[in-house]
């Protein structure tokens, strides 16, 4: 059998009552890379990325995962097929220990792989992922009473728990400071040796040290696809940044 | 009776209840809208202004049309002032969470009710209506405070619907309902509406009560009825929607008189409450809404 | 040896271990003994009320309440029951089962009382009676409920003050096909105590030759009643009413307003205008209706030295209403109930010598065989014959008919005529 | 096990075996009531595992009490079955029960969540009336003297009887206690409170929260039915009242106070409840006026409730 | 001469986390300050705890040297700041004079007030009964203004009045900004790109997590793309 494409999309569409939020979009993205979406504000990169975990229903089009059209299943069940998704906004259990907060993906995981269940076996393997991203000396605080940059972290965390094959990371760096952002970048480094990472991302340094390719959204349809250097020189990026790509 | 006139009462009826429900349940709706608050004590509002009128109607000497009148402006006005400090002591301090207001307005239902029962005691109490008349029909006599009552109803939802529609106070209220914090940004003191809409809301059923003490008595646990139907009634016409729960109190009323006719209205009771349970199921917005957004 | 918490539950035994867990968590749960656990046993005949103070059957239990205590005065007054006074013990019971249920409960256990009375709605009796039973204790209802004759309840549950439903319903029969007509139409509550009324008088039309042809139930908790009307079959003789809670005064009214002056022959169950005026101007169409009445609200032009002797000790004028309030209308066809209950609890304890719960047995046997109890002050409505087998006591009825807003006595039954089969004999059950 | 756990188990392994030895000491009237406020509190404790644990206030759960209330004393009373019969029954109706209302109730959220529960309960207690040649209405029914007792496994059970009834109460709070145990300190535990505290979030985490969800829904509401059917068999009344929304929010109230999401707390709640309204009457006809003032006093000033404020203050370990 | 728009130190939380740091500005009548930054930097916060929809935690507010920081936030308006929130946020189910008259309601200048707002936007006139939710986007921005405009405010606050209009609509808003700049009006404006504010700006104040890194005159931006490169990106 031929390889497989990793995650695959067909004209992609999802319509907001009169609004075209992603509009025919055609995107592959091969295992093992680290892709960046960029693009202005109201470009549909949220949405599309919703649209890829499952939190948002497609109005037409197909999103094909590992070779297996995954356009009509639940959210949830993409995340047990690899996808993990973070949030832009800030979701964890503000109420439950740190350690919990991962205890609880890693119980996902475990359980639907068929895997003991155990306590033990559970709190040791959140302690592991808590260790990666270097939240262990918080795991028994309440998550809400961490540091916004370290919350942020507890949230990456969360996906990494799950083991995805692929790793959606929505806007991670925002809000951090200028050192978070760098040891954020190294952790990003090491995920992306285990598991493929789609990024959305604002902050073009992270975009440029992290990502092997760049997909530019513009109003809802792909406007360019390349390496860093490739797009820094394209000229319709910069029109839809600067906001001269209106017509 | 031949059907026709049967029909006819029953649509009389019908009207009557419709008239008092929609004022009940306008205040509930209102109170939702704009306040997104569930008040589940809604229904005691309503007997504390049956219990009210009871107390003016009997203290006011001369004409029972004075006791009434009388009626009609204090108790409203009382029970939307207990309903302002309600809303001060509790709602406010629970930030309004849904979850939280819906326990504290079911503490409010305990705490009116048995008040009204060491105060007022346990007796179902009637209040002289302002005339006595019935109108002799070929087939039936039909009394003609009830009509009335319709008539009265008629023109307090005028009232209502000018007051929302056409005044000051409708305008904050309703910019307060779409967008509290864009109020806010324009000098709506969005606190103080919720207070009041609490109070109008209190109020409205009150009136509701008043008009109907002639007709039924003053009971201190008379409140739970109107609770459910104005439930009913508001989840029919859409949460928060004022048009579709005027909509919804006629047919309810209608439904419910005509229904109870040709079956036990035990029966009718089931299956309308079933139906309600399904419209909240799979029309979440009401059966009168569009199709928004 | 008397224990200081007044507490004389404990087991003196058993409970040296944990002494102090014991008297700490008695003292918690049991906080009745402190004020009434004081006397000692032999000096007073402690009687439980468990009465409908709140709830839908409010409007009974306060005039219930206000006779038990005019009773418990007279039989102090005169010396108590075999010297002994009277201690009575009231609770609300809500007009709830499981509240009443408690209130039998700890009347039994707490209160340590010699005999319970005073429940009236059926579905609390329903729940309290057998619990009684278990804790053997006796119980007398003031209902009507015909469960216990039919073989419900236990050999503690009595009823000897008011004749049970069935009994006054067969016993109106007769009268209401000789006089009004043989096709009737009933409207009643939709819920037991209605039941009573559509099987009870449908069987005894039949059995003069008449008919039930229309059956109109009413929820109980229903607040107009207009849309039922229509259903009122024009061609009936006989309109039969019967309808209770806080909705009476709206159902009256606007069946008034509904016939207007022409209408069929009304007659009712008094349920139906229980504490309801009948002054008040919309029910001037009720003029010349007829109702049933066990005691007659309005004195009657023969009214008995007895009658007067009881309205005078409760408060009631004679037009049934409460002497300090003309437009407080009393309960005055059920309450009598009540004062008649404690006269049977009397005369039984009297009879058996009763000192205390030793004597409970002897008790119970003195209620079955109270055999006949004549007109008196103690049982002002009438005559009143125990059967010792149902435990039911029987006694005559009246059918009143209104006059210029008074009900005047038109007919009054022999207690024969409402006698039935026994359908149960509690007195070979055990003890 | 982890030091907590095992603290938690001990803890409410005592409370167990202080109840059963509480008999040979306190007297008959707190047997009696005892009895009844432990099979409140199991009621209480079925509704806790969707309010306290998963986050999902019902207004109806009465309808699972009453369910269980009928689906025991029917049988009994019509067809004369043996009472360990119809108490299995019960539970298993109650089970069908609230799969369905579950399946239906579950499509909506929050304050519709609440208003739904409510209605559907409504509707239940309103079948009761209306089936009343059946159910014997808003009077109830009588369980016959012949379902007061019976043999099980060659004992002769006698339900009336209070040492008796108290035991089986202990004996099924034991049961109740026992399995929510187990049931809260595994990975449903997690998961439930995972869905309370952020739905959404558990949902991308790879959980099924629709099925978790309705599994909270029907153990809950088959705990209420256990708890019903005991009521039944216990008391030997059967009556319309108990599916009323007077119940459905008493167990609302028994939780709050308690302490939501505390296993204990229903119980406590029952416990102080109960007694606190027996005192009142004593002395007033308006005891529920201080549950609603209790009710008022608990969401603004006492959130978690007895059991949660101490769980958050003081033993964090408490399950 | 006190400044129009004072605002002191303000410190702002959303829970836990901290949104705004130690955010000070001050603004003259007659000039444009915009606030410019990424996403999240903080730059709508900023507004609302201006409007004490979100209070500040710590923070001095003054307008026209009034200081109103102990004030509810439903007091603020009526000392003259006129806001125009992200999205619009018009009754989108009222009509434009409804909408109008919302900005009318806690101040009584009345009917002339509302003549003026509309004297700058013409079209609205014509569309005075129409439900707001009906009009075209740039029609929306100009009733979200206007509506600002009626509270008669010295200082107008617009927060990416040009998010998803048609060039012909920006240039139109962008006209009556600097209308009323040249009027006396003290202009806070919030804007994602840059070449939204070159026209209009007299200073830039960069935002990043929450705080203002960098402030500088429009003359100076025009001047310098390491700057456009290091805050907006590309």
């Amino acid at each position: 059998m031929a390889d497989v494409t990793f995650l695959k999309t067909k004209d992609l569409k999802c319509h907001f009552g009169g609004i075209k939020a992603v509009d025919g979009v055609d995107f592959t993205l091969e295992k093992g890379e680290i892709r960046a979406i960029i693009g202005p504000n109201g470009a549909g990169k949220s949405t599309f990325v919703s649209l890829l975990s499952g939190r948002t229903e497609a109005t037409a089009g197909e999103v094909e995962f590992l070779g297996e059209n995954v356009t009509r299943l639940p959210a949830y069940k993409r995340v047990r097929r690899g996808i993990a998704y973070t949030f832009q906004i800030t979701n964890i259990y503000k109420d439950f220990p740190v350690i919990e907060n991962v205890a609880i993906a890693v119980q996902s995981r475990l359980s639907n792989s068929g895997e003991k269940t155990g306590a033990g076996r559970i709190r040791a393997e959140a302690e592991k992922v808590l260790a990666r991203v270097g939240l262990s000396q918080f795991a028994e605080r309440k998550a809400g009473e961490l540091a916004y940059g370290h919350q942020r972290l507890l949230e990456v965390g969360m996906g990494l728990a799950l083991q995805p094959e692929l790793l959606i990371l929505d806007e991670p760096t925002q809000g951090l400071s200028d050192s978070e952002v760098s040891d954020f970048c190294d952790l990003v480094k090491e995920i992306a040796q285990n598991a493929t990472i789609l990024l959305i991302e604002h902050n073009m340094d992270v975009v440029m040290t992290l990502a092997g390719r760049i997909t530019v959204l513009n109003q809802g349809r792909i406007l360019a696809e390349g390496s860093p250097e490739d797009i820094r020189a394209n000229r319709a990026v910069q029109d839809a940044y600067l906001g001269r790509g209106d017509e | 009776m031949g059907f026709g006139p049967f029909l006819f009462l029953a649509t009389l009826e019908g009207l009557v209840q419709a008239s008092v429900l929609v004022l009940t349940a306008v205040g509930l709706s209102l109170v939702f809208g704009v306040m997104r608050v569930v008040n589940v004590a809604h229904g005691e509002f309503f007997m504390l202004g049956a219990v009210i009128a009871w107390f003016v109607a009997t203290n006011m000497p001369g004409d029972p049309a004075i006791g009434f009148i009388a009626a009609l402006i204090i108790s409203p006005l009382a029970v939307g002032a207990v309903a302002y400090v309600a809303d001060r002591l509790i709602l406010t301090r629970l930030n309004y969470n849904p979850e939280a207001t819906i326990v504290a307005t079911i503490g409010l239902l305990y705490v009116i009710q048995q008040s009204v029962l060491m105060t007022y005691g346990a007796d179902a109490r009637p209040v002289d209506p302002p005339f006595y008349y019935t109108i002799r029909l070929p087939w039936f006599g039909y009394s003609s405070y009830k009509l009335f009552v319709i008539a009265a109803a008629c023109v307090l939802l005028g009232v209502i619907w000018f007051v929302l529609k056409r005044t000051k106070w409708g305008l904050l209220m309703r910019a307060t309902q779409f967008d509290r914090e864009t109020a806010l940004a324009f000098g709506i003191p969005v606190r103080k509406v919720y207070s009041f809409v609490f109070a109008i809301g209190a109020g409205l059923a009150a009136i509701g009560a008043v008009l109907i003490v002639p007709i039924q008595q003053a009971h201190y646990l008379m409140g739970l009825d109107p609770l459910l139907l104005s439930f009913t009634v508001v989840i029919i016409g859409g949460l928060g929607s004022i048009q579709g729960t005027i909509f919804a109190a006629i047919l309810i009323g209608l439904s419910d008189g005509i229904l109870s006719v040709f079956f036990s209205p035990t029966l009718a009771k089931i299956v309308s409450t079933l139906f309600v349970a399904m419209v909240l199921v799979f029309k979440p917005n009401g059966l009168f809404a569009k199709a928004k957004r | 040896m008397t224990d200081k918490t007044g507490n004389k539950t404990f087991n003196l035994t058993r409970r040296t271990a944990l002494k102090g867990l014991a008297a700490g968590t008695s003292l918690i749960l049991s906080p009745a003994v402190l004020r009434h656990g004081l006397a000692h046993a032999g000096e007073t005949i402690k009687l439980g009320a468990p009465i409908h103070r709140t709830g839908i059957g409010a409007a009974y239990g306060r005039w219930y309440e206000r006779v038990a205590n005019a009773a418990v005065k007279i039989i102090n007054d005169g010396g108590g029951i075999n010297g002994m006074p009277i201690e009575l013990i009231i609770e609300d019971d809500g007009t709830d089962p499981k509240r009443g249920t408690e209130v039998v409960e700890k009347f039994a256990t707490e209160y340590k009382v010699d005999a319970i009375f005073g429940q009236l709605f059926s579905h609390v009796v329903a729940a309290a009676a057998p619990r009684a039973g278990e804790l053997k204790v006796p119980y007398l209802m003031c209902s009507e409920t015909h469960q216990l004759a039919a073989g419900g309840f236990s050999r503690y549950a009595f009823q000897p003050g008011i004749t049970d439903v069935k009994s006054q319903i067969a016993s109106m029969a007769p009268w209401v096909s000789k006089n009004l007509g043989k096709k009737v139409t009933m409207i009643y509550p939709d819920y037991a105590f209605g039941y009573g009324h559509r099987d009870f008088f449908s069987a005894a039309m039949k059995e003069q030759g008449g008919e039930v042809s229309t059956l109109i139930p009413v929820p109980p908790t229903e607040t107009s009643f207009s849309r039922y009307f229509p259903q009122i079959d024009p061609s009936s003789d006989v309109i039969y009413h019967v309808m209770v809670g806080p909705g009476v005064l709206t159902f009256v009214k606007e069946l008034g307003e509904f016939f207007g002056s022409s209408h069929p022959a009304i007659f009712g169950f008094v349920d139906s205008i229980e504490a309801v005026d009948l002054a008040t101007p919309q029910l001037s169409f009720l003029e010349d209706s007829y109702f049933w009445e066990a005691a007659p609200r309005y004195a009657q032009a023969d009214q008995t030295e007895f009658d007067k002797f009881y309205r005078e000790a409760v408060g009631v004028d004679a037009n049934g209403a409460s002497t300090s309030d003309p437009k407080d209308i009393s309960t005055y066809s059920h309450m009598f109930s009540v004062w008649e209950t404690l006269f049977a609890i009397k005369s039984a304890m009297e009879a058996a010598d009763y000192k205390g719960v030793e004597q409970k047995e002897a008790f119970i046997e003195a209620l079955e065989n109270l055999g006949t109890m004549e007109a008196s002050n103690e049982h002002p409505q009438g005559k009143k014959v125990m059967d010792p087998k149902t435990h039911q006591a029987f006694g005559v009825q009246n059918i009143s008919q209104v006059k210029s807003s008074k009900m005047e006595v038109v007919y009054t039954t022999t207690i024969e005529e409402g006698m039935y089969e026994p359908e149960v004999d509690y007195s070979k059950m055990s003890l | 096990m982890g030091a907590g756990m095992m603290k938690s188990l001990i803890l409410h392994l005592a409370v167990l075996v202080l109840l059963f030895l509480l008999q040979f000491v306190i007297s008959d009237y707190a047997i009696l009531t005892l009895t009844r406020m432990m099979v409140l509190g199991i009621f209480a404790s079925g509704f806790n595992i969707l309010f306290g644990y998963t986050g999902l206030l019902s207004l109806g759960h009465a309808m699972f009490f009453g369910a269980g209330v009928y689906a025991a004393g029917l049988p009994i009373y019509h067809f004369g079955w043996s009472v360990p019969l119809a108490f299995v029954f019960a539970i298993f109706m109650s089970f069908v029960a609230a799969v369905i209302i579950g399946v239906i109730a579950l499509r909506t959220v929050r304050d519709s969540f609440m208003i739904l529960t409510l209605m559907l309960a409504q509707a239940g207690y309103l079948a009761i009336l209306y089936f009343n040649r059946e159910t014997g209405g808003s009077e109830g029914l009588t369980m016959p003297q012949a379902s007061r007792s019976f043999d099980f496994l060659g004992l002769t059970i006698d339900l009336t009887d209070a040492a008796t009834r108290y035991n089986i109460a202990v004996l099924l709070l034991a049961i109740t206690i026992v399995v929510s145990f187990i049931l809260i300190q595994g990975r449903y535990g997690r998961l439930f409170n995972a869905i309370r505290e952020n739905e959404a979030r558990t949902e991308m985490l790879g959980y099924n929260v629709l099925t978790a969800k309705l599994f909270s829904f029907t153990v809950s509401g088959t705990i209420a039915g256990m708890a019903g059917a005991a009521y039944a068999i216990l008391f030997g009344y059967i009556g319309a009242t108990f599916a009323g929304i007077q119940y459905s929010i008493e167990a609302l109230l028994f939780t709050l106070l308690g302490g939501a999401g505390t296993l204990l707390g229903p119980l406590l709640g029952s416990i102080l409840m109960t007694t606190l309204i027996d005192r009142l009457s004593e002395v007033t006809s308006a005891y529920f006026l201080f549950l609603g003032l209790i009710l008022i006093a608990l969401t603004l000033w006492f959130p978690k409730g007895l059991l949660g404020t101490i769980k958050e203050k003081w033993l964090p370990w408490l399950t | 001469m006190a400044a129009s728009l004072e605002v002191i130190g303000f410190d702002t939380f959303y829970g836990q986390s901290q949104a705004l740091r130690e955010f000070s500005i001050r603004l003259e009548g007659g000039k444009v300050l915009c606030l410019l930054g990424r996403n999240g930097a903080g730059k709508t916060t900023a507004l609302k705890s201006i409007m004490g929809i979100i209070p500040p935690r710590k923070g001095k507010l003054l307008i026209d040297g009034n200081d109103l920081s102990e004030k509810p936030a439903y007091e603020i308006p009526k000392h003259g700041i006129g806001y125009v929130p992200q999205g619009r946020r018009l009754f989108s189910e009222l009509t434009v004079r409804e909408n109008l008259e919302i900005g009318l309601l806690t101040r009584s200048t009345g009917k002339q007030a509302l003549e003026h707002a509309l004297s700058y936007f013409p079209v609205l006139r014509e569309r005075i009964n129409q439900v707001s939710g009906t009009l075209s986007g740039g029609e929306q921005t100009m009733l979200a203004i206007a509506r600002a405009l009626c509270i008669e405010p010295s200082v107008l606050m617009l927060d990416e009045p040009t998010e998803g209009l048609m060039p012909s609509a920006i240039a139109a808003i962008r006209d009556v900004v600097i209308k009323l700049r040249d009027e006396g009006k003290a202009i806070l404006l919030v804007e994602q790109r840059v070449d939204a504010v070159i026209p209009v700006a007299d200073t830039v104040a960069f935002m990043d997590h929450g705080e203002i890194r960098e402030t500088v005159a429009i003359d100076v931006l025009k001047d310098n793309p390491a700057l456009l490169q290091k805050y907006v990106g590309v």
